[in-house]
């Protein structure tokens, strides 16, 4: 190998009191698509901001074609050829896609004004390779935030593109994207490639990992571990690399069993298997058609299809909150109020939104207060006055049961590694004893040994008799926990899989077969 | 109005002082300044009259208190007028006799309670920023005080009520400062050990997510909003208590003082992170600062500059906004 | 109508019956409110003459783009006349040649303007000051400490009260402590006061302005200190209240009437100009007519003044307006 | 392609035109009342007089929407008015050889007004409210310092032209004109769009390259700017100086910012809407004053009229709101 494009090393940053980077680093070469890999909070997204100037390390040199790099900010970055595509999205809802593309870059005639006609070609440009994902018509003059989530990943994506990038940061970029676009991310990612440009791909996604990267390095608690040849290595090598000496953890005792454990002095509800049933007929929304379906306690319905075609709408309306235009929902024989999440939480269904720094966490609050809020009043006096004492105590079984990794139960949730932050968004509901647990993409963003932890959560809340509807961006994690699986088209029920129909490639085709004019 | 998140103190390495330590460490410094600009400014005597003047302001900024913590732009710039409005109420029923204070009081609130309520629906239900929707009912409650009153405040504080306020009970202190801490210790209570104050906090802090766990959102802030006139109501009887008499214009002027007591106290504008004991210790701090400034002997246009910028210094203390780059 | 510059009231034309407009930028005080009622019931008397038809009354918290338009709005309703009582002494000046320029007559009040264009119908706000200033002096003596509770600084008002007072204070050799700001606002009085007490335990005496007595009076009685120090009053229900609890203990004050009776004085001058008379030579300076400040309440004639008021509500101010009679004789 | 941005133009404008038309409809009803209440409404001194009393509301008013999109808000506009002014009348002196310089004065004054406030909340990072309630306080006593009572006079020509008209249209309505002339030019620039990108995402601006502050001070600047232009128009208004002249027009600011429909978290809306908003604002008290409305009752029915303007202001975003999600 040549001189490297890129050498980070040494890189520490430290926040308050979490070490998030403690020695990271990373030799990359041009013409190569570097994996960077790592659980939950082993510094991936703090080493890829530092490279894109967001992050300023208190430690640690980087090297760009043998020549040490000062950046002290996004600029400098972008100075040295780098581009990068955050986990958090970079993007402004209120301007307009071409806006967000050009952003910070916007082609100016004299003195400063903008050059609107430019503008547009430059973001034509950018969006052109994507156009199938937006059904052909691309929406420059919209605003982004009125796209949906897989259509922002890709404006997001396109103006990294657009900068001309040396070298090209993706931070679990595809985490919003269905396959098909993944497709077309690749296609443009080994392109790129070609033309000598580094990529540094972080995903937890591994097969994503082995198709497109050719090395991968790996953190674990802020410090590299190691750089392994992909070609040479195979998933579980890469696994115990990323989870170190440590014990593979088996699945745990199942959650539903820590729910029981620590429901409060308000559950008085007897969880009879056989009786719950959810049944579903002729919802409607603006963008839900007459959906119909009925699930048995103790079954995990699936939700599969192409990425956004109504399943966290579905989830949405089913706890109130999306309005709900027609049709009803009636649990145990009696109608489920829809409209209000209030009601629907004290009719017992609980939601685990999909996007959890949005809808699920209250991320400057303390882990206590997400734990305690949607039971409280279940153990409050009076259903006014909390008892402090336990209301620790609750919070602290959940913390226990869930392998919650925090430092104390008064530290802000943001402080917490997005696994444990969606442990946190399920545990709350998990205190609570639902009867309905409405799950959307429970695992997104989450590494190996959280994903197995959840699945054990939810199958326990199956067990438990608790009726399970599971939206998932992952085929695999669909495959592994439904027992039936719906899957949705526009907004429709378009097929429903029995169990045994169930695996990677059926859903996959299903999806794809739905909508035959959008080939790749 | 952008959506700031307060600099979170360092955790277990850099231990930086939280707001409240922070604040009173400020009010003590400026204490000490006093003392040294003009000596007798530190006495206990006169300790006692900043405590008593700063407790009108401190009570209004209970409610500010719960209506910003409630975040999205939440603000109550109607609190000086709803005071105003409620000793107004209060001195014209109770009229010098303490046979009416029970009736004088209930009616008082009662009405600040519905102003509140009326500032709430227009905040949920119509969706009008806080910021304006409380300024446009300062115009209200104003037409309120004018079609009430024709223009001509009547009536007079009870006795008791004055005694109750301005009468010593221990250590020569006010019966006022005695209700200010009984008010603080219930505004602390509610805000953190009920369901209440940690369903406003979740409101504050991501009122979809709020929403999405079940939380009553809308009632919540109509609670908040109803809470803030109430107790600028409340604060408005003890004013009358203090002046006995009112006037039509008698507390209009604590309405942005109340808000940067919050702040100086640590809460943070955009919701979510905050508490009472800062704001009572910031309505300190400004109180001093007020006192401070009157009794230096500058030119009334000069003393405007230096409040300006001393408070641009205290508010650089505490509550700055979280830096881009980490 | 009203662009052709006649205004509908003509050039002292003397046709009547008169619409008068009234412009008042402040409401927060019961002074105003006095005002404003005071020349309701003294218009209700041309009214049933016929001498006049209309007043507008255009009243509201505002600033003084507030009330340009509300003087705008006035001169769109066709007055003759307008009194004003403005919330500033100069930047009125442009509106007020709107309105003269379509042959309105504008009576400024309590406060006087600078516009050449204006009739201004005010008390000597410099004397009115003088007057408590020289008694408050001659109590605590040449060597005497006292402090100052103003209204708001650089208002033209109090700019001109304490220049009076400040001269008397010098002349008199009295001590000034401090001079700080209470905002005409009793509340803001009685808070300063509290805080000058502790700061300045030497203080023989406290001269304040119009509002803010009874909150200064409260801060002393309650440091315990009011048989040492001396205050200034003021002629309003709720001090004299106070006062005449406080007098069997030996409590002195004035207290100098500010009349919102200036609004009547200024109506009989507006019906006089607009019939048509003119000033006589020397009752007029430049364009200021000054009334007389119409009594003092004092220790000699406190019982008499109080049994007037004392049914009045404790915001009421004591009040004094020319006659007819007397305002016919500023005319030739 | 073609297609592709004719249904985005479509989209742009009906995004525009639903935030807008709330406003729009405002203005004709009041408009329309107005009329009806006031037989002279369309008199050319009704006319020119409404006009001179809108542009200083409508200039701060333009000056606050960009502050407000910036995602900052600026409680001290008010004080930077009286500040601007009295440096102005200071100036001037009633010389209109001094004009020129006069204004130069102004807009000095705001320039440094605006960047203090920039200064403070971009690079001090202090919670705009109450840093601006803070630098409000140094503004307003430094308007006392430079003219510590009323005085000093505006030129005759200048108050005089400012009541004009030119081919029956009055000089002020062209004051606003080119008040919406600027706004429109400087929406084309970088500078206001990076101003939408900052109010709208701050992180998200800075990560695209943004420069943040920088954007920020430009914010708080052009507000100064437009405060100054409101300072003499002011000035041409009332024709002499006055240290507390401009002090409420603050919070009427932020009230026609509203009613124009722009957004106080920020990122969203437009200068034209708060120019009708503060318009309306304006038309408002004169409709209770023409509507006969008994004094005591004035202001009363004046704030519930600007309470229900300001919900009425709301409703497109409300038409447009999806719950949670
Ligand atoms: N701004 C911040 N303030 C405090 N702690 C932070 C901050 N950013 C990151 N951390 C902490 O630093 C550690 C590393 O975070 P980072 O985002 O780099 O992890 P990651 O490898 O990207 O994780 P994931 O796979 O969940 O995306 C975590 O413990 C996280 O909690
Ligand atoms: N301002 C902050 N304060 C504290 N922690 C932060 C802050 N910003 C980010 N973090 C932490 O950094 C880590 C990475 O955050 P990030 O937003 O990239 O992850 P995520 O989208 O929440 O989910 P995941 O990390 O599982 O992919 C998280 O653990 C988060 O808690
Ligand atoms: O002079 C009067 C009185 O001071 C009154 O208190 C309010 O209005 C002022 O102009
Ligand atoms: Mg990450
Ligand atoms: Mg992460």
């Amino acid at each position: 190998m040549s001189t490297p494009l890129l050498e980070m090393s040494g890189v520490r940053k430290r926040y308050g009191g979490v070490q998030a980077l403690d020695g990271a680093g990373l030799t990359a070469v041009r013409g190569e698509v570097h994996a960077l890999l790592g659980p939950n909070g082993s510094g991936k997204s703090t080493l890829d901001k530092t490279l894109a100037g967001t992050v300023v390390p208190d430690e640690g040199t980087i090297r760009i074609d043998g020549a040490e790099a000062r950046i002290g900010g996004p600029r400098d970055a972008h100075a040295l050829g780098v581009a990068a595509v955050y986990q958090q999205l970079s993007i402004v809802g209120d301007l307009t896609v071409t806006q967000n593309v050009v952003l910070g870059l916007e082609p100016v005639r004299r003195l400063g004004f903008l050059d609107h006609r430019a503008a547009r070609d430059r973001a034509a440009a950018a969006l052109e390779r994507f156009a199938a994902a937006f059904a052909g018509r691309l929406p420059l003059d919209r605003p982004v935030g009125a796209l949906g989530p897989g259509e922002r990943q890709i404006v997001e994506v396109a103006k990294a593109l657009a900068r001309g990038p040396r070298i090209l940061v993706l931070d679990e970029a595809t985490a919003s994207l269905h396959k098909e676009q993944v497709e077309v991310l690749f296609d443009v990612v080994r392109e790129l490639r070609a033309d000598g440009v580094l990529v540094v791909f972080t995903s937890h996604r591994l097969d994503e990992v082995f198709a497109l990267c050719d090395r991968a390095t790996v953190l674990r608690n802020g410090r590299t571990v190691g750089t392994v040849e992909l070609a040479a290595t195979d998933e579980d090598e890469l696994v115990r690399l990323m989870v170190g000496d440590a014990p593979h953890q088996a699945p745990r005792a199942s959650g539903a069993t820590a729910a029981a454990a620590v429901a409060g002095d308000g559950a008085d509800r007897t969880l009879t298997p056989s009786s719950t049933t959810l049944e579903v007929r002729g919802l409607t929304t603006d963008r839900l058609r007459d959906v119909s379906f009925a699930v048995r306690a103790g079954e995990v319905l699936g939700l599969g299809g192409l990425q956004g075609q109504g399943q966290s709408e579905l989830l949405l309306a089913l706890f109130g909150g999306a309005h709900a235009t027609g049709g009803e929902a009636v649990l145990d024989g009696r109608p489920l109020p829809l409209g209000s999440p209030a009601k629907a939480a004290r009719a017992g269904v609980a939601l685990v939104p999909g996007d959890r720094g949005r809808q699920g966490m209250f991320a400057v609050r303390p882990i206590q207060e997400n734990l305690s809020l949607a039971s409280m009043h279940r153990r409050a006096t009076a259903k006014v006055a909390l008892r402090a004492g336990t209301e620790r105590a609750a919070a602290q079984t959940m913390v226990e049961r869930l392998r919650i990794k925090i430092g104390s139960l008064a530290d802000p949730v943001s402080t917490l590694s997005g696994g444990n932050q969606q442990k946190v968004v399920i545990g709350k509901w998990l205190l609570d004893r639902p009867r309905v647990v409405l799950l959307d993409d429970p695992t997104k963003g989450v590494d190996v040994s959280s994903k197995e932890e959840i699945y054990a959560i939810v199958r326990g809340l199956a067990a438990d008799g608790a009726v399970v509807i599971l939206n998932s961006s992952d085929n695999r994690e669909l495959t592994e926990l439904s027992d039936r699986v719906l899957v949705l088209f526009e907004g429709a029920v378009a097929e429903e899989l029995a169990a045994e129909a169930i695996s990677e490639s059926r859903l996959v085709s299903s999806a794809l077969r739905l909508a035959p004019g959008e080939k790749l | 109005m952008s959506t700031p998140v307060l600099e979170t103190p360092g955790g277990l390495g850099a231990w930086r002082p939280g707001p409240v330590a922070l604040a009173g460490a400020v009010a003590v410094a400026l204490v000490i300044v006093g003392e040294i600009v003009s000596p007798g400014f530190a006495g206990y005597g006169q300790l006692v009259n900043l405590m008593r003047v700063a407790a009108f302001l401190g009570v209004i900024a209970i409610g500010q208190t719960i209506v910003i913590i409630a975040g999205g732009g939440g603000v109550d710039l109607s609190v000086g007028k709803v005071a105003t409005f409620s000793a107004i109420i209060g001195s014209r029923v109770m009229d010098g006799d303490d046979a009416n204070i029970a009736l004088a009081v209930a009616l008082s609130l009662l009405v600040a309670a519905a102003i509140g309520l009326v500032n709430g629906l227009g905040v949920t239900f119509l969706r009008i920023p806080p910021f304006v929707m409380t300024l446009g009912m300062i115009g209200v409650v104003q037409g309120l005080i004018l079609a009430y009153t024709g223009g001509q405040a009547e009536g007079r504080a009870a006795p008791a009520l004055t005694s109750l306020v301005n009468g010593r009970v221990v250590f020569d202190l006010p019966g006022l400062l005695f209700l200010w801490l009984l008010l603080g210790l219930l505004a602390v209570w509610l805000l953190r050990r009920t369901t209440f104050g940690w369903n406003l906090f979740a409101v504050g802090a991501n009122r979809t997510a709020a929403e999405l766990t079940g939380v009553r959102v809308n009632r919540t802030l109509i609670l908040a909003y109803v809470l803030s006139a109430t107790f600028a109501g409340l604060a408005g009887i003890l004013l009358l208590g203090y002046t006995e008499s009112v006037f039509l214009d008698l507390a209009d002027q604590y309405m942005l003082p109340s808000v940067a007591a919050v702040v100086i106290g640590g809460t943070l504008l955009a919701g979510g992170i905050g508490g009472y004991a800062g704001t009572a210790v910031g309505a300190i701090v400004l109180t001093v600062l007020q006192g401070l400034l009157t009794t230096l002997d500058i030119g009334g246009a000069w003393r405007t500059v230096v409040n300006g910028v001393v408070l641009l210094v205290l508010l650089s203390l505490y509550g700055r906004q979280r830096r881009l780059r980490s | 109508s009203s662009d052709d510059g006649d205004g509908g009231g003509g050039e002292g034309g003397g046709e009547g019956p008169f619409t008068i407009g009234l412009s008042n930028g402040f409401v927060g005080s019961e002074w105003r409110t006095q005002m404003v009622e005071g020349l309701e019931t003294a218009f209700a008397e041309y009214e049933e003459e016929g001498v006049v038809d209309e007043l507008v009354v255009e009243s509201a918290d505002t600033d003084v783009n507030g009330q340009i338009q509300q003087i705008r709005n006035l001169i769109n309703r066709d007055v003759d006349a307008i009194i004003v009582n403005p919330n500033s002494e100069t930047a009125l000046d442009a509106v007020f040649r709107e309105a003269t320029g379509q042959g309105i007559e504008v009576f400024a009040i309590d406060q006087a303007v600078t516009s050449e264009d204006v009739t201004n119908v005010v008390i000597d706000q410099a004397e009115w000051a003088r007057i408590s200033a020289e008694w408050l002096a001659e109590q605590v003596g040449e060597g005497g400490n006292i402090v100052v509770v103003n209204g708001i600084a650089g208002h033209p008002a109090n700019e001109m009260r304490w220049g009076a007072a400040e001269e008397v204070f010098d002349g008199a050799g009295v001590n000034v402590l401090t001079v700080a700001d209470g905002n005409w606002d009793q509340a803001t009085g009685q808070q300063v006061m509290t805080n000058l007490l502790a700061t300045y335990p030497e203080v023989d005496g406290v001269w304040t302005q119009d509002g803010m007595a009874e909150g200064v009076f409260r801060a002393v009685d309650a440091a315990g200190r009011l048989d040492q120090i001396t205050i200034s009053g003021e002629a309003r229900v709720g001090f004299m209240r106070l006062w005449g609890e406080a007098r069997a203990s030996g409590f002195q004050s004035i207290g100098v009437v500010n009349p919102p009776g200036g609004a009547v004085s200024a109506l009989h001058m507006a019906i006089n100009v607009l019939e048509g008379e003119e000033f006589a030579s020397g009752s007029i300076d430049g364009n200021t007519v000054t009334i007389p400040i119409p009594y003092t309440v004092d220790e000699a004639t406190y019982d008499q003044y109080w049994g007037e008021a004392s049914a009045e509500s404790d915001a009421y101010s004591l009040d004094g307006s020319l006659t007819r009679d007397e305002a016919a004789e500023f005319f030739e | 392609m073609n297609g592709v941005s004719a249904a985005g133009v479509v989209d742009r404008v009906r995004g525009v035109q639903l935030s807008g038309l709330a406003t729009v409809a405002m203005l004709v009803v009041a408009v329309a009342v107005n009329a009806a209440l006031q037989p002279n409404f369309w008199d050319s001194y009704a006319l020119t007089s409404n006009f001179a009393t809108f542009v200083p509301l409508v200039a701060i008013a333009v000056g606050q929407t960009i502050v407000v999109l910036s995602g900052g808000i600026d409680l001290s506009l008010g004080a930077q008015v009286t500040l601007a002014s009295v440096v102005a009348v200071q100036v001037v002196d009633g010389e209109m050889g001094r004009f020129p310089l006069a204004v130069a004065a102004a807009l000095g004054v705001g320039l440094v007004c605006g960047a203090l406030n920039g200064l403070v909340v971009a690079l001090l990072r202090l919670q705009p409210i109450v840093a601006t309630f803070a630098t409000s306080f140094v503004f307003s006593g430094l308007a006392l310092v430079v003219l510590p009572t009323p005085g000093g006079s505006v030129p005759f020509e200048v108050t005089t032209a400012y009541r004009d008209a030119v081919l029956g249209v009055p000089v002020a309505l062209l004051l606003i004109l080119a008040l919406a002339l600027l706004w429109w030019v400087l929406r084309g620039h970088r500078v206001l769009r990076h101003v939408y990108a900052v109010g709208g995402d701050a992180d998200a601006a800075y990560a695209s390259l943004v420069p943040v502050a920088r954007t920020r001070v430009w914010g708080y600047v052009l507000g100064g700017l437009f405060a100054a232009l409101s300072a003499l128009a002011v000035l041409a208004n009332t024709g002499s100086g006055d240290p507390f002249v401009g002090n409420e027009l603050t919070l009427a600011s932020v009230a026609a910012v509203v009613i124009g429909g722009t957004a106080l978290a920020g990122g969203r809306g437009g200068a034209g809407g708060s120019i009708l908003g503060a318009i309306v604002l304006a038309l408002v008290t004169n409709i209770v004053f023409f509507a006969d409305v008994p004094t005591d009752y004035r202001q009363l029915v004046n704030g519930a009229v600007i309470i229900l303007a300001l919900a009425l202001a709301g409703i497109p975003a409300l038409q447009k709101r999806r719950p949670a999600a």
